[in-house]
């Protein structure tokens, strides 16, 4: 389990091989990256701000990465998470999962970017080309993602 | 009793400030009396809590409900709702 | 669109940046990695040796790739297959879907998976540390899995 | 009519050879036809065909059904069912 809260950039190939390297159990890998969009509904972006809650952000994505090592047969999972400014097209959000089962690893991955969305104390402001700067609003679409893993 | 309250993104920016330092009157029980109490401390406050359904709680860096108490609490957080990933 | 069959190893992080280099309309990638596991029901695996129909494996993973450019709002995506012979551990597949949501990125990716190892001709034989060799039979779980899609 | 005629995995290893060229006899117009033609001309074909619901079939790099015509074929594979990925 690793969970990883950075202002630089990640190699998605180097933190695979941080869980991977020297071991012939796993079967597959399943990784999410989450980039940032040129585009928002009010214009192009010149910049998005990531602003989080230290401490509280580290202990939300372990609980999140201990929920999925309890629902999936987990090998490892990882998750990596930018703050700061990023410019259009740069990573924000890295998670990793590894199992003997695609579908497990691919399960796995798509819960635990479905409760960071919901859960993790982390907040995007957008800066557009023209100057003007506002918080992003969470989605409606986030929670219903969300209630899915509740029913099962 | 002296609680840390801290905010984040729009809460922070309209309270104007990150955290502070607040000593609770004896009737401040609940994370809503919190609220109740913080928006008779002035403008910013009761700008930033206007519309109370919008900003999402943390006690101890767990998130709570608004009924949740808080005498023993020795942080509670007040932000938007989370927007990462 | 991007199919490739080749013997030597891929990179994870270069074969997402040829897909994503210099554009910001993306959002979301999702990669799936399959590799070479070192247990087997029948002992220790030695090696793996992939063999592949040319010509024919090629249009099976470019129908399969426009299957879900069809199904999905897909921006990008690409497959990499290894053949040849292969050590414990070491990648087999990759699959990556770029999409601007991540459900999408994701269900194609799985999609992609399951397509691939129903439909596009590829056989594995099997070395374990004792010497003897056996070709892998076909799993009745795959067939179960792309069914789901079949109904969508 | 000359059709090329390739092997793969235990196919190919239970016939000895990864292709050969064959000249259809006029009644052979479907794959099930070309195996049954196949499983008289020798040991090894009757012995790569003996369980045929295993082995599957391309004409043209075309997955198809044994009821599949190939008058027309320039290529037909045959191999066990796929185990990629």
């Amino acid at each position: 389990m690793a969970v990883r809260i950075d202002t630089v950039d990640f190699n998605i190939a180097n933190e695979i091989k941080k869980l991977t390297a020297n071991r012939s159990d796993i079967g597959a890998i399943v990784t999410f990256t989450g980039t940032v969009r040129g585009a928002t509904k009010s214009g192009p972006l010149a910049s998005m701000t990531l602003e989080h809650y230290p401490g509280m952000t580290e202990r939300e994505l372990s609980t999140i990465e201990l929920e999925a090592k309890k629902r999936w047969p987990l090998t490892e999972c990882a998750i990596v998470h930018r703050v700061g400014t990023l410019l259009p097209g740069e990573n924000i959000v890295l998670v990793i999962t590894a199992s003997t089962h695609r579908h497990a690893a691919f399960e796995a991955a798509e819960f635990l970017m479905d409760y960071l969305k919901t859960r993790a104390p982390f907040w995007k402001k957008e800066t557009l080309r023209d100057g003007t700067a506002a918080w992003v609003d969470a989605r409606e679409v986030d929670e219903t993602a969300i209630a899915r893993w509740q029913t099962t | 009793m002296a609680v840390r309250i801290i905010y984040f993104a729009w809460v922070r920016e309209k309270i104007g400030r990150p955290e502070e330092s607040i000593e609770l009157p004896a009737h401040v029980r609940t994370v809503a009396d919190l609220i109740s109490y913080l928006k008779s401390c002035g403008a910013e406050y009761q700008n930033a809590f206007q519309r109370d359904d919008l900003v999402r709680v943390a006690v101890d860096q767990i998130h709570v409900k608004p009924t949740t108490e808080i005498v023993d609490a020795r942080e509670v957080a007040f932000f938007p709702p989370v927007t990462g990933g």
